[in-house]
């Protein structure tokens, strides 16, 4: 694919790296931090396989509003406490967990390596989107038309998401009644 | 060269998908679990972006689209479930929460 | 008409049953005299009806002198039907005759031994109903309807011995005497399973045609092994009956009965239905000498050891019971040696005599309040003279002694036994000793018992009461001198060559094997006669003299008091099958039970559900409850699936 | 140029027999809405508005359902789901579970002192999003009512905020869920990388393209991961763990509604994925698995499969056996089940019954232990307590109708006739045979033995011992409660006794695959 | 009328269920009065009586010159499978029927005293139960043989549970789990038959007169056969039960109320039978042969070892039930003898083992009543203040024994008779069971009504009552006729056995049941006689 090696390198490399940092670093907070890289460069990953309305999308609703809210949660809990530890017995499991995800890179890596010629290229050329207005206005396209049935699912599932988590998060009158009766 | 096999991008992003999956493992603290599973969803995501690209076919941007509200969603409810949980446990340590069993 | 013989009786049991059942078990008491005249009365027709049927019988001609009666067909399978008939034959109009008879007398007499009984009217229902089965035992006109009568008499031998139920010891005879039956059932059974098997029927006549058909047809026509097994799976059924070695050990034990019935069943009928079926049986037996020889010798050496522990034994019927079961090896020593004419002859003596000296034991025993040792006895003769009378004629008939019954029958068993093509002078010589010893220790029961002084006075049960001995009522009486009379008289049926029983029977038993020997050496036989009675005489003046100075007895018994001792323990039979035979499988029952079946098998079946509880209680041991370690397995799961999924051995 | 001009208004408009295609999904939709707004609205204090529009809802949705079973399949929405008689029959399975649980609920939640309206409007929902998983022709569009019915499900779960069990296992299925779904969205972006559409029309047509030289490698490991995703949520060994920790911590009816709806749904989509991906048979009747895909991989399919059918059902069943929870107990009992009718997938491709069995078996299951757990939900005690095997000694005294119902509930779980359980899983072993897996067949009678001991145990429990405590506990049983459990006896009895009906609208269902 | 002629057999089934749920409806809670509670007693009495009267409309209505079966429904059930709701009646149903009709009402007499708690749902299931009996004998479809037969262990394993003894609920899990196994395996058996007919006829049955047309012969299905008889057997052996898979028998029989142990040795365990006659036999005679020698072992074997064992029971009713292991040893070796003779010995070996074991039971049931022990070391002396009692222990005893004359000998003496022609040895050996026969049982009844008196709460004991006397005379009654006039019996069973014989030689195979008139069917076994010599 016509990307530059030396970018994605780049991008591809500190994105392994901060998303081991992810996973292995002491406090959650820092974890947070490193997650914010790592789509920051993903977002960049994005750019170069011209898919910008998704790099656009991925810094701000990833590094714009999840991340805040994982940052958000953190404060508000502020547990510093079951971070990270090297007891012996987790460093084998992760030892273990280690070598089991190796095997899945190595079983995908040579099945990607193995793939054949991928199924007939659509009509979606670099060429073509530029065309007919853009990437953006392509996929809003899509959106609105084909994929409209996914599209307004999305509502009704952010719809259900609210109604959880307001169902779980928030003490109610209820609540304290139940209180009340312990 | 100045080319990137497709193999290579796909399995960049299977090694992005399983270190989320190794992170699952071996963390304890439930707020960083989550955000491996982001890291599982990016690389998700980066697949299907790749092979959009690789099939000039914009359907797995749209599905990109469609993921990331989805993960929002799923976070939204995921860190309400951790507030509920840190106040009855006082914790969010993943070894707290071994009271069902066997 | 001929099933009413059988009705009577059957009628009489229903009636003193339900009598019983409604009234009695209500322990009303009521004495003995109903439901005996009942049960008499039953019997007592029966009897007339029999004598009718003899005179019918003897009216017709010679050849074909049976009368049958089909009531209805019992089953029929494919090929095998059995009906429920009745035939009457030469042979089995004897028995009815002598059954009835005997059994109508010892009812009468019963009335009076069981008038302080308290249940009587059970008492004649098990006589009633044990006549029924002895009747249909003789009537029936095939092998399953013979069984039918050959199981209901153990059935009610078994009721009457145990009939004082109380007493564990006499509870448990019964039950002896019905097991060691059925022992020999079995072996009947199988006897009739082979000939079914072969000939494809089980009615005796159409089986004795058959039989006869293959002789005609030559001795190809025939399997002389098979008849060989047929016999002798027949004779065990014998032996079980009629208490012949090694079965013998139930009809002592058998003597807790009440003495009418031991007089009846066990001395007088029951104990000869072996006899009959051999008799019955006869063509089959001809066929085969083996399994005559097998008869005979199991008769002989029954004879010579049951009369060799009577010698010993001080409980007077224990004495008679010994006595009968050496007569009865007389009788198959006779069958065996093929005078079946001789042997049936016998039975009809022996039954008279038994049944008198039975009943005059009874009659003792009745007048000594229960007093059964003749230890301590003796000197009855003046305290009950017509018991006395009466029982010396039955002693001196089962001596031997000419003109009594005993010696025409027995004396011509024992020249068969000479002179026969199947006997040998060993038969002969062994029979003749056990006649001694027969005349010797009834002259030692007799001498006891009714001679010398009264050894009782001072072997009073409990001191101070006064302790008196009478003779028995007049309805006991009775029947012994009727009985009496007839073992003087009754062997006059069977008079050497003028033998009316054998020409009567021989349509049924054919002619006897030695007519040769009876045609040439007649001067033989006069010769053995002679010997025979004075080995009886001599027994008997031995016996006298032995007895009439008690102190040697005793000596002599000191000096051999090893084998006294050996037979009085009756050569530790008992002990050697409950050693042998009955403990080694309680035993293994036991373990069976406990070792196998429990131990075994259950605790396999639970063994299942156990590994399966431990699976599971293992199996859940996985289920941490840690996010973490549910993850890692869903990891490995997903790892191995793609991974055989891609590139696993096909 | 032109042809990306992707803007096209017919794809958008609805036709009058579409709209009725769509029917069920509205009314249940426009309960929902209703229902958020009543709750929102804190004026109205009374259970019953949400309540009453709920069972509306939901009746009207079935109502509409079994008309539309009539009617031919439609596709929607430019092919990306279809309203055929596989999906409404499913939606029929997931209304009345849905109903029977929220009707179950009321009477709980007043105990609990956890009477929220948000309950109901989660339960729609969910249901909500089952009812699309079934109909989904789009792996995206399933993905997505996949996540609908989760989060719903998850917050059900945690519903019991200050409760730890609660949460704890809130907090389990919400980690393990989405990493499932995660793995679930990978197989799907491998799919669409390989065939270039994530419709399953579309891929379906690819296989068929495809027949002769086999698939990529690619879409074999994608469509496994697929495959993966469902086998997590119908809890196939080794996928499993998470559930009876969840069963057992979630609210009772909650499990419940688990047990039945989401296990269908899951085996909604799971079939239309399996087969559409080649793994299943390529539609009804055809013997064989499905074209395109390689000899080998479809015997590898098979094995995989054959092995994780025999370990769900010894381990569900063998576990379940040490069990003292009822709740528990069901819930491992629930992973059997699913290894039962794994058996019928793996026998449908070859088998002239085809999935029917698969579906029968899903109703049939649905109805008794739906019966069951609403038992369990009117007897819990505070924090769902009691429900101890112990707890039901001398039920049959103090409940003898409820014992009765139970121990017909348990029988049918068992498979003794004349129950559904005994029917469904006759056809289903029956298909098994045909498909010549004789072992395998063997070895799930085996299992239901095993599984007849446990459930034995409770009628022990229920009528052979007497109660415990001095004095024996009677708990009103709401009239909500007493009428669903009627229903489902009958329900199960009637599937028992006269199955005929159900296996025709189980082959008439699978047939329109 | 001629409605009830042409349903009679699905009302006969039906009644009892139905009669049952409507005696739930008769108020006798534990707070009922006593009206209430004597009311469901009657109620349920009257409801086996008109059973009884009605399969005596069966027995009236069965021309054994007929069809083989007769009284016929047939009515498409799940037609998708091809199973049907067929019931009909033949020789072999006929007489188990009428065993089980007749022995209901006895049991549910005898337990008028004896059940004081929760009557109501104890009469529910007996009434149940009999249903579910009478379905399993007169179902003509596999699949509704399985159902009834699955569907009765339900009724039993409550009464055993609820009403049993100390152990009960060991022994009704046991009970259960045990046949459970058995029939389990049988349904996959059941299923590869009915597939055998789809792929050999093109359309699913499951009818036994289709299925005893597949040809499963030759030489690739020896195997087949082999395997599929063992899924069958296995499960009417443990019903039967065969050494070595008795052991529930014992627990079974010793915790269940006497009505239950009734029911389960008198009827049960008849089932086992019925099954090997009805399906084991005729549609694998392959199998059969290869199994004829392993399980006249096995029958022999258990005639002697159940009396062995039996000797040593130290409780009366567990040696009852070892008793039972051994009379059904007689029924597998009469039905592996394969000779019409030792069938039919083997059939009325089962009902009259059904009628005395039965009776058995009842009697052991009320001096339990009187003494709340079973132990018969508790007992002795009984005779003399129960004589009535010791009549009909007597009379049970020997024909429990084979007594000539009574029902129990036909049975034997037929079982012997027959399996001498095929295996002289095995009968040898099973004769045996004949005296060790005697010797428990006299043994026991020695025990328990002989003897002194020893126990001082033994003294006080009434004899029958009036209602025990009338739930015994039947029996009695029975013992007697059956053994006298075993042809009553016979006359309506035997063109059954002759067509089960020559089925499972499988050297005549008859096509369908009108093919077979009584003459073809005495020629039939002419053939097959001749082919015995």
């Amino acid at each position: 694919m016509n990307i530059s090696p030396g970018f994605f390198y780049v991008f591809a490399g500190t994105s392994i790296l901060f998303s081991l940092l992810v996973i292995l670093n002491r406090s959650a907070i820092a974890s947070a931090f490193s997650l914010l890289v790592v789509f920051f460069s993903f977002a960049g990953i994005y750019a170069l396989l011209d898919a910008h309305l998704v790099a656009a999308l991925q810094v701000l609703i990833y590094a714009g509003a999840i991340l805040v809210l994982f940052i958000f949660v953190i404060m508000l809990l502020n547990v510093e406490q079951a971070s990270f530890d090297y007891k012996r017995g987790r460093v084998l499991t992760g030892v273990f967990a280690a070598f089991g995800a190796f095997g899945m890179v190595f079983l995908l890596g040579r099945v990607f390596r193995s793939a054949s010629a991928p199924a007939q290229p659509g009509p979606f050329s670099p060429e073509n989107v530029q065309a007919a207005g853009g990437n953006t206005q392509v996929l809003s396209e899509l959106l609105f038309s084909e994929y409209v049935l996914p599209f307004e699912l999305t509502s009704v599932l952010l719809l259900a998401a609210i109604v959880g988590s307001v169902a779980i998060a928030k003490r109610g009158a209820v609540e304290k009644k139940s209180k009340e009766a312990k | 060269m100045n080319q990137v096999e497709p193999w290579v991008v796909l399995s960049f992003c299977s090694i992005i998908f399983f270190i989320g999956f190794t992170g699952l493992l071996i963390r304890r603290n439930v707020l960083v679990v989550l955000m491996c599973i982001e890291l599982m969803l990016n690389a998700v995501n980066l697949t299907f972006v790749t092979y959009a690209k690789q099939l000039q076919n914009l359907g797995g941007q749209v599905a990109v689209f469609f993921i990331i509200t989805v993960a929002a969603a799923e976070t939204a409810v995921g860190l309400g479930l951790v507030v509920a949980m840190f106040r009855t446990l006082r914790s969010v340590d993943t070894d707290q929460i071994q009271l069902l069993r066997e | 008409m001929l099933f009413l013989v059988a009705l009577f009786p059957l009628i009489g049991f229903l009636a003193n049953g339900l009598w019983h059942a409604l009234v009695q078990a209500r322990s009303v008491r009521s004495g003995s005299l109903i439901p005996g005249l009942v049960g008499s009365a039953a019997i007592g027709t029966s009897f007339l009806a029999s004598l009718l049927l003899f005179v019918r019988l003897k009216g017709m001609p010679v050849g074909q002198r049976v009368i049958e009666d089909v009531l209805f067909n019992w089953l029929t399978i494919g090929n095998l039907s059995i009906d429920v008939a009745f035939r009457l034959d030469p042979l089995s109009s004897i028995f009815l005759l002598f059954i009835t008879g005997v059994a109508t007398l010892i009812h009468l007499y019963s009335i009076g031994y069981m008038e302080d009984d308290e249940t009587p009217a059970k008492f004649f229902a098990y006589l009633n109903l044990f006549c029924f089965s002895m009747i249909v035992l003789v009537l029936g006109g095939s092998l399953p309807l013979t069984f039918l009568g050959w199981e209901g008499v153990g059935l009610c031998s078994y009721l009457l011995i145990a009939y004082w139920y109380s007493d564990p010891e006499k509870a448990s005879a019964g039950k002896k005497a019905f097991i060691v039956n059925r022992i020999g059932d079995v072996g009947f059974m199988i006897g009739m399973f082979i000939i079914f098997a072969k000939f494809g029927t089980l009615d005796i006549a159409a089986l004795r045609t058959l039989v006869q058909q293959a002789q005609e047809a030559g001795a190809a026509g025939i399997d002389i092994g098979m008849i060989t097994t047929v016999c002798i799976c027949l004779f065990v059924g014998c032996i079980g009956k009629s208490a012949q070695i090694p079965l013998f050990v139930w009809l002592p034990d058998a003597m807790a009965g009440p003495t009418p019935v031991s007089a009846l069943i066990h001395a007088a009928t029951m104990v000869t239905s072996g006899v009959y079926l051999v008799a019955r049986m006869n063509f089959l037996y001809d066929l085969s000498s083996t399994a005559l020889h097998v008869v005979a010798i199991t008769g002989l050496a029954t004879a010579l050891f049951a009369a060799s522990i009577a010698v010993a034994q001080t409980d007077i019927k224990k004495i008679l019971a010994y006595s009968t079961i050496s007569q009865l090896g007389f009788m198959f020593l006779g069958c065996g040696v093929g005078a079946y004419a001789a042997g049936v002859g016998h039975v009809v003596t022996h039954a008279f005599f038994k049944a008198l000296l039975f009943l005059g034991a009874g009659n003792v025993i009745h007048g000594m309040h229960q007093q059964q040792d003749i230890t301590k006895m003796g000197g009855l003769k003046t305290k009950m003279p017509k018991t006395f009378l009466a029982f010396a004629a039955g002693a001196l008939a089962i001596s031997g002694i000419p003109p009594f019954s005993g010696f025409f029958t027995k004396d011509e068993i024992v020249w068969r036994a000479y002179s026969s093509p199947e006997g040998s002078v060993w038969f002969w010589a062994l029979a003749l000793f056990t006649s001694v010893l027969t005349a010797f220790y009834m002259t030692r029961l007799f001498s006891l018992t009714f001679l010398g002084k009264p050894r009782f006075q001072k072997s009073a049960q409990t001191p101070g009461e006064s302790f008196r001995v009478h003779e028995a009522p007049a309805v006991m009486v009775i029947p012994i001198q009727i009985l009496a009379v007839l073992s003087v008289i009754g062997g006059f049926i069977a008079i050497p060559h003028l033998n009316w029983l054998e020409h009567w029977l021989s349509p049924v038993l054919g002619q006897p094997h030695d007519a040769a020997a009876a045609a040439g050496g007649s001067g033989m036989e006069w010769l053995l006669m002679l010997v025979s009675t004075a080995a009886a005489a001599l027994g008997i003046f031995i016996g006298l003299k032995m007895y009439a100075n008690l102190a040697r007895v005793d000596r002599i018994k000191e000096r051999w008091d090893w084998v006294t001792g050996v037979l009085r323990n009756k050569w530790y039979v008992d002990e050697v099958y409950g050693f042998v035979l009955i403990r080694p499988i309680y035993r293994l029952s036991l373990a069976l039970w406990r070792g196998f079946d429990i131990a075994v098998i259950d605790r396999a079946v639970l063994g299942f559900g156990k590994a399966t509880e431990w699976t599971g209680q293992t199996a859940r041991l996985i289920q941490t409850g840690s996010i973490q370690v549910y993850a890692f397995v869903i990891l490995i799961g997903i790892l191995v699936t793609a991974g055989y999924l891609l590139y696993g051995v096909a | 140029m032109e042809a990306l001009k992707t803007i096209r208004p017919e794809l958008l408009a609805l036709a009058p027999d579409q709209l009725r295609a769509l029917s069920p999904y509205l009314f249940v939709f426009a309960g929902t809405l209703l229902a958020i707004l009543f709750s929102a609205s804190r004026v109205v204090k009374s259970k019953w508005p949400v309540f009453l529009i709920f069972a509306l809802s939901t009746i009207t949705g079935t109502v509409a359902a079994l008309a539309l079973l009539r009617e031919p399949p439609t596709l929607l929405f430019n092919g990306m789901m279809s309203s055929d008689a596989y999906a409404n029959s499913f939606c029929v399975i997931f209304l009345v579970s849905a109903l029977v649980t929220a009707a179950s609920s009321l009477k709980y939640l007043d105990n609990e002192v956890l009477q929220q309206p948000e309950y109901y409007v989660l339960i729609l929902f969910s249901a909500l999003g089952m009812m699309l998983m079934a109909s989904a022709l789009d792996l995206v569009v399933m993905f997505i009512a996949l996540e609908l019915m989760s989060l719903a499900v998850y917050t059900l779960v945690g519903f019991r905020r200050n409760d730890r069990r609660s949460n704890e296992a809130a907090m389990k299925y919400f980690i393990l869920g989405s990493a499932a779904s995660a793995v679930l969205l990978y197989g799907v972006a491998l799919l669409y990388g390989a065939t270039g559409s994530t419709g399953i029309r579309a891929i379906f047509a690819y296989l068929q393209a495809s027949s002769g030289q086999g698939v990529t490698p690619v879409f074999a490991i994608g469509a496994w991961f697929a495959v993966l995703g469902f086998l997590f949520k119908i809890a196939v060994v080794p996928f499993h763990m998470w559930m009876p920790d969840v069963y057992e911590g979630a609210p009772v009816p909650v499990t419940g509604f688990m047990t039945t709806g989401l296990k269908a749904a899951a085996f909604a989509a799971f079939l239309r994925v399996f087969i559409a991906t080649g793994y299943g048979a390529t539609g009804y009747g055809a013997t064989g698995y499905g074209s395109g895909i390689s000899a080998v991989i479809q015997n590898h399919i098979h094995d995989i499969l054959w092995v994780s059918a025999v370990l769900t059902m010894v381990i569900g069943n063998v576990i379940a056996l040490t069990q003292t929870n009822l709740k528990r107990m069901l819930a491992y009992s629930s992973i059997a089940h699913s290894g039962y009718i794994l058996v019928g997938m793996i026998a449908g491709p070859l088998s002239e019954q085809g999935y029917a069995p698969v579906f029968m078996y899903l109703a049939a299951y649905a109805a008794m232990n739906l019966g069951a757990f609403v038992i369990l939900t009117s007897l819990a005690a505070r924090n769902d307590g009691r429900l101890n095997l112990h707890d039901f000694s001398g039920l049959s005294r103090r409940h003898p109708w409820l014992a009765f119902s139970m121990a017909i509930f348990m029988f049918s779980l068992a498979g003794i006739p004349p129950t559904a359980g005994f029917s469904a899983k006759y056809v289903l072993f029956y298909s098994a045979i045909q498909a010549n897996e004789i072992l395998l067949v063997v070895i799930s009678v085996l299992c239901s033995l095993i599984s007849v001991y446990y459930y034995l145990r409770v009628l022990v429990y229920m009528y052979m011992r007497d109660t415990l405590d001095e004095v024996p506990v009677r708990r009103r049983v709401s009239v909500w409660s007493a009428a669903a459990i009627a229903a489902m006896v009958i329900l199960t009895l009637q599937i028992g006794v006269l199955p005929a009906r159900i296996v025709a609208a189980a082959k008439k269902a699978v047939t329109s695959l | 009328m001629a409605w009830l002629d042409s349903h009679l057999l699905t009302v006969i089934v039906f009644l009892p269920l139905a009669w049952a749920i409507l005696g739930l409806a008769i108020p006798a809670g534990t707070r009922a009065n006593g009206f209430g509670r004597a009311l469901v007693k009657i109620w349920a009495f009257l409801g086996a009586i008109l059973t009884l009267a009605l399969s005596a409309m069966i027995y009236m209505r069965y021309a054994p010159a007929g069809p083989e079966f007769q009284l016929v429904e047939n009515v498409a059930w799940i037609s998708a499978l091809g199973i049907s709701y067929h019931v009909g009646v033949d020789g072999l149903s006929l007489w188990l029927v009428l065993l089980t009709t007749f022995l209901m009402p006895v049991a549910i007499l005898s337990g008028f005293n004896a059940i004081e708690e929760r009557i109501k749902e104890y009469y529910f299931l007996l009434l149940v139960l009999e249903s579910a009996i009478l379905g399993t004998f007169l179902a003509l479809d596999i699949f509704l043989f399985y159902v009834f037969w699955e569907a009765m262990l339900v009724p039993m394993y409550f009464l055993i549970g609820v009403w049993g003894g100390r152990e009960k609920i060991y022994a009704a899990m046991k009970f259960f789990v045990y046949t459970m196994l058995g029939s389990l395996i049988m349904l996959v058996g059941i299923f590869y038959l009915a597939y055998q007919h789809k792929i050999q006829f093109g359309a699913y049955s499951m009818d036994f007169v289709s299925l005893y047309k597949l040809q499963l012969n030759g030489g690739t299905f020896l195997a087949t056969q082999s395997v599929l008889f063992l899924a069958f057997a296995l499960a009417f052996a443990i019903k039967v039960p065969l050494f070595p898979l008795h052991t529930w028998l014992p627990d079974a029989h010793v915790q269940a109320p006497t009505a239950g142990s009734v029911i389960l040795a008198s009827i049960l365990l008849k089932m086992g039978g019925y099954g090997f006659m009805r399906i084991a036999f005729p549609i694998l005679p392959l199998g059969v042969a290869y199994y004829q020698v392993t399980f006249m072992i096995l029958g022999s074997v258990a005639i002697v070892y159940g009396a062995w064992v039996a000797m040593v029971q130290p409780d009366i009713k567990k040696l009852v039930a070892y008793s039972s292991v051994s009379h059904m040893g007689y029924v597998i070796l009469g039905l592996f003898s394969l000779n019409a003779i030792a069938a039919t010995g083997a059939y009325f070996q089962m009902l009259s083992h059904g009628i005395s074991t039965g009776a058995l039971f009842l009697l052991v049931g009320m001096i339990y009543e009187r003494r709340h022990t079973r132990e018969i070391g508790d007992f002795g002396g009984l005779s003399r203040v129960m004589p009535v009692f010791a009549i009909a222990f007597m009379i049970i005893v020997l024909s429990s024994m084979a007594l000539p004359g009574t029902n129990g000998f036909v049975g034997e003496f037929l079982v012997l008779l027959g399996s001498w022609r095929t295996s002289p040895a095995l009968a040898g050996v099973a004769a045996l069971g004949v005296i060790f026969g005697a010797v428990y049982m006299l043994w026991m009844f020695q025990r328990v009504m002989y003897g002194p008196i020893t126990q001082k709460e033994n003294e006080g004991l009434s004899d029958l009552s009036a209602r025990e006397a009338l739930v015994l005379a039947p029996l009695i009654v029975a013992v007697f006729v059956m053994g006298i006039f075993p042809n009553v019996v016979l006359d309506k069973l035997e063109p059954s056995i002759d067509r089960f014989v020559a089925r499972s030689r499988g050297e005549v195979r008859i096509e369908t049941a009108e093919a077979l008139n009584p003459r073809d069917s005495a020629e039939l076994s002419a053939i097959l006689k001749e082919k015995e010599e």
